[in-house]
């Protein structure tokens, strides 16, 4: 996720502590070597052809994180014949391109098991966690 | 093609239609909302047989229009009123390029906004639907408009989608001719549209200043906490389909809002209790 | 169609209703000349959404560009050591020089020309500085290396912008056999020190493209580029004999001509008589070039799949074409 | 001779304040990146003139009044890697 930065070390009570002591406060944040200091906005929905590669899909999205899924890619109970439990990583777009372009099964699955998975992702919806990752593969046309 | 138009907010949409049933249906839940401004539509949806033959051999409904995704699973043509629904949504997470488009619920009372973002089953939108019943205006739940310019929150008054436990909440409080039929065996399980109170589509065309900005989070112990500026920011980003590509006027726009209004993370059991931090909220900020 | 009355005859729009307007705005995004044509159209009189959604449009163009130079200063910078010449292609070109057919066109991804004894160090100086492969499979980096005129597709993996890497502008298996040298020691240095091709090959990089490599797919775009270029170069002294001898050393010349007046006919881009050889291949091109209705919808099915099928014709011989799809269709089926 | 960098200058960024961050708005690139410090305090010194490692270090000692060059020295080559990854300072 894009905001992994410094922000996620920081106290937050609405506003920073910094008038307190800024020479000090300065000092210890100059002095966070390994620490990232730069962090950038990525598009939510990627608008190129190719901005697939890092954004993920989680299966199912974590609401749903019990569910199996069906070989339509419908959500079903726990130990449904004939279903698939969770993929153990959310899959990347990479991935998905690959699966829907080309057939090519995820890591550790079998082609059915990728065949629900990818069924599963095409059904998602706006709103849907893994939604604008998927919108992502989206074509340039003409 | 069997063609409808409408304005929503300020857009206008074409839906195109192979089949007559999905134009039917649009016509009757946005009864009474006028017709693109101009007679021109921002957008265009087409809602197609997959492959020619399917238009009569178990017709299935392809989304496709000004901007498409190529591998959607196409939907069974009983679900084709949620097509067109989700077409329209596309184009605009997709298309839209006028306003900041926020992924967030947004009602409206005394002149004043009330956003809630979140994602889905956050219940944004359940909500944004249950205020929109008791005296608050609904000016959307699903896509808040900001206006670069003048930093004003406007309305896109959509059909509000029910989701399941929604829809007896909602049939409580909302006369029955309002609702769409029940759509049984989506990917998000059972749905019913519910056409926003009249007054709600009649002042459609008034924006109003945002002026308090909630994140919910359903299915947790009451809560309220505040939450930093930098992070309010990187998570509208990420509620946004096209604050990058508005960029110096969505990053302008963004800033604004994340300076200027007032903003609370909330957790809450049930939807009475989430109705009570609001006005509580509310109260407060409005001091 | 209304999209190429509009762009070749801007006061004709002042005939337009509700119905043709939104036809219009439907035609021109399907062919991504939206922006062409907001700026085509800027000033006009037009009803109120019209002028609102034209608006939006050279916005979007706007910042599409500035991604666009941007993606090409971060390519200059991860390649300025090497030393060699970096040679920029279609939309990005346009827009660094300021180009007309830069004027709201809209620009994909990042295509750049260098010589091919530096693709290996081209290549890992991208690697280097963040791009990687889209498609990494042993066939796919085989067949591009063997048989393009390109590195396969490499994308950025922060910025998430693909660049195509061009060491020709026509596959090495295509009949004609362009002159890449030539194309690089004629190119002209921009003031970033990146480099674009000479007025000539501009154009017949523009008309190569459209009529000897692809399958007239977002053809109408490529035709409105090529009417820009040929105006602003038509007054200059000698250009059509230039631009005819250049096509014939890069052994394109059928595909300059045809270009030249396939933009006459739709745009009425000016063209001396005697380029006005027309051939029946204008005919079924331009049929092709046109097949979209106010909807939005592609027309002409039949029409398409032929060109789709000349494509690949015009790119491989037949043997190494059937092995092409042989292998593509053992793939798809995992 | 040094490596030297350069950024663009600050007409070039639109920078918002958020819990002592940077959030910065880049014209030429249309990005936007949240700056921790000292990386808005390189960017500046930066926009100014072209700078090395010391030269930086220099700068922001004097800024925040601090003594240990070699230290912060250590820090700003970190920085700008990361600065210079994402475009915003440019070696020259």
């Amino acid at each position: 996720m894009a905001h992994e930065g410094p922000m996620n070390e920081e106290p937050r009570e609405g506003h920073p502590a910094a008038e307190v002591a800024p020479t000090r406060r300065r000092l210890l944040m100059l002095g966070a070597v390994g620490a990232s200091a730069v962090v950038t906005i990525r598009p939510a929905l990627a608008s190129t052809a190719g901005s697939i590669l890092n954004c993920e899909i989680p299966v199912p999205d974590p609401g749903h994180s019990g569910n199996w899924i069906d070989a339509d890619g419908k959500l079903v109970a726990p130990n449904t014949p004939g279903a698939y439990p969770p993929a153990l990583r959310p899959l990347t777009g990479e991935q998905v391109k690959s699966n829907l372009r080309y057939g090519r099964s995820y890591p550790g699955t079998s082609y059915d098991q990728s065949r629900a998975y990818t069924n599963y992702i095409r059904r998602l919806q706006q709103g849907t966690s893994g939604f604008t990752c998927y919108a992502s593969l989206q074509m340039p046309r003409g | 093609m069997h063609s409808f138009t409408v304005r929503i907010g300020p857009v206008g949409f074409r839906v195109g239609s192979a089949w007559p049933r999905p134009v039917a249906a649009l016509e009757a839940i946005y009864a009474g909302y006028p017709g693109p401004r101009d007679g021109i539509a921002d957008f265009t949806v087409r809602l197609e047989p997959e492959r020619p033959w399917r238009r009569f051999v178990r017709p299935s409904v392809a989304i496709r229009g000004d901007f498409i995704l190529p591998d959607a699973v196409p939907m069974a043509l009983r679900h084709g009123f949620l097509a067109a629904e989700m077409g329209m949504n596309l184009q605009m997470a997709l298309g839209q390029r006028r306003f900041l488009l926020l992924h967030a619920s947004a009602v409206e009372r005394d002149g004043r906004v009330l956003l809630m973002t979140g994602e889905s089953g956050a219940g944004k939108s359940t909500l944004a639907a249950l205020l929109g019943e008791r005296g608050w205006r609904l000016m959307g739940d699903e896509f808040a408009l900001v206006d670069p310019v003048s930093g004003l929150i406007h309305a896109f008054p959509r059909a509000v989608s029910l989701k399941n436990a929604a829809i007896a909440m909602l049939r409580a409080e909302a006369s029955e001719d309002r609702f769409g039929p029940e759509l049984d065996g989506t990917p998000k399980g059972t749905l019913r549209h519910l056409r926003p109170r009249a007054d709600a589509v009649a002042r459609m065309d008034e924006p109003a200043a945002p002026a308090l900005l909630l994140f919910p989070r359903y299915g947790h112990d009451r809560a309220i906490r505040p939450m930093g500026e930098a992070e309010i920011f990187v998570r509208l980003t990420q509620a946004s389909t096209n604050y990058v590509a508005l960029g110096e006027a969505g990053h302008a726009a963004l800033a604004r809002l994340v300076k200027t209004v007032p903003t609370r993370a909330i957790d809450y059991p049930d939807s009475a209790a989430a109705l009570a931090i609001v006005d509580m909220l509310w109260a407060e900020q409005a001091r | 169609m209304p999209l190429v009355r509009a762009l070749a005859d801007p006061p004709g729009t002042a005939a337009l209703d509700g119905a043709g307007w939104t036809a219009l705005i439907t035609i021109a995004r399907a062919e991504q000349l939206l922006g062409s044509l907001a700026y085509r159209l800027e000033g006009r009189p037009m009803p109120g959404a019209a002028a609102a959604i034209l608006a939006d449009a050279r916005r979007s163009a706007e910042q599409q560009q500035v991604q666009a130079l941007w993606e090409a200063e971060m390519a200059r910078r991860a390649l300025a050591p090497l030393g060699v010449p970096v040679v920029l292609l279609k939309g990005t070109a346009f827009a660094a020089a300021k180009l007309p057919p830069s004027i709201g066109r809209s620009i994909g991804d990042l295509d750049i020309l260098v010589p091919r004894e530096s693709l290996d160090a081209v290549e890992a100086a991208l690697i280097a500085a963040g791009w990687k492969w889209v498609k990494d499979d042993a066939y796919t980096l085989h067949y591009y290396k063997q048989w393009m005129h390109e590195l396969p597709p490499l994308i950025h993996r922060e910025r998430d912008r693909m660049i195509d890497v061009h060491h020709t502008i026509l596959p090495l298996t295509a009949r004609p056999t362009p002159d890449a040298a030539a194309l690089i020691a004629d190119s002209v240095a921009l003031e970033s020190g990146l480099r674009i091709l000479s007025p000539a090959d501009i154009i017949v990089h523009a008309a190569v493209h459209l009529f000897a490599d692809g399958d007239l797919a977002g053809g109408l775009r490529n035709l409105w580029d090529i009417d820009r270029l040929l105006r602003s170069s038509d007054a200059h002294a000698g250009f059509w004999s230039a631009l005819a001898a250049r096509a014939e050393r890069h052994g394109v010349t059928a595909a300059v001509a045809h270009a030249a007046r396939q933009a006459n006919a739709l745009y009425a881009t000016p063209i001396p008589r005697e380029w006005m050889k027309w051939s029946p291949f204008d005919a079924w091109s331009r049929r092709r070039l046109l097949a979209r209705d106010g909807w939005g919808r592609a027309r002409r099915p039949v029409t398409r799949l032929a060109f789709y099928a000349r494509s690949h014709w015009l790119r491989m011989p037949p043997a190494m074409l059937a092995r092409h799809l042989w292998i593509k269709a053992r793939d798809r089926r995992g | 001779m040094p490596r030297r960098y350069r950024a663009d200058p600050r007409s070039e960024r639109i920078s918002v304040e958020m819990e002592g961050m940077a959030v910065i708005y880049h014209r030429p690139s249309g990005i936007t990146h949240l700056l921790a410090a000292p990386a808005p305090e390189i960017l500046d010194a930066l926009s100014d003139q072209a700078l090395d490692v010391d030269g930086i270090a220099a700068c922001l000692a004097a800024e925040f009044e601090i003594a240990a060059e070699d230290e912060i020295a250590a820090v700003v080559a970190d920085r700008l890697i990361e600065l210079e990854g994402a475009g915003l300072v440019a070696r020259i």
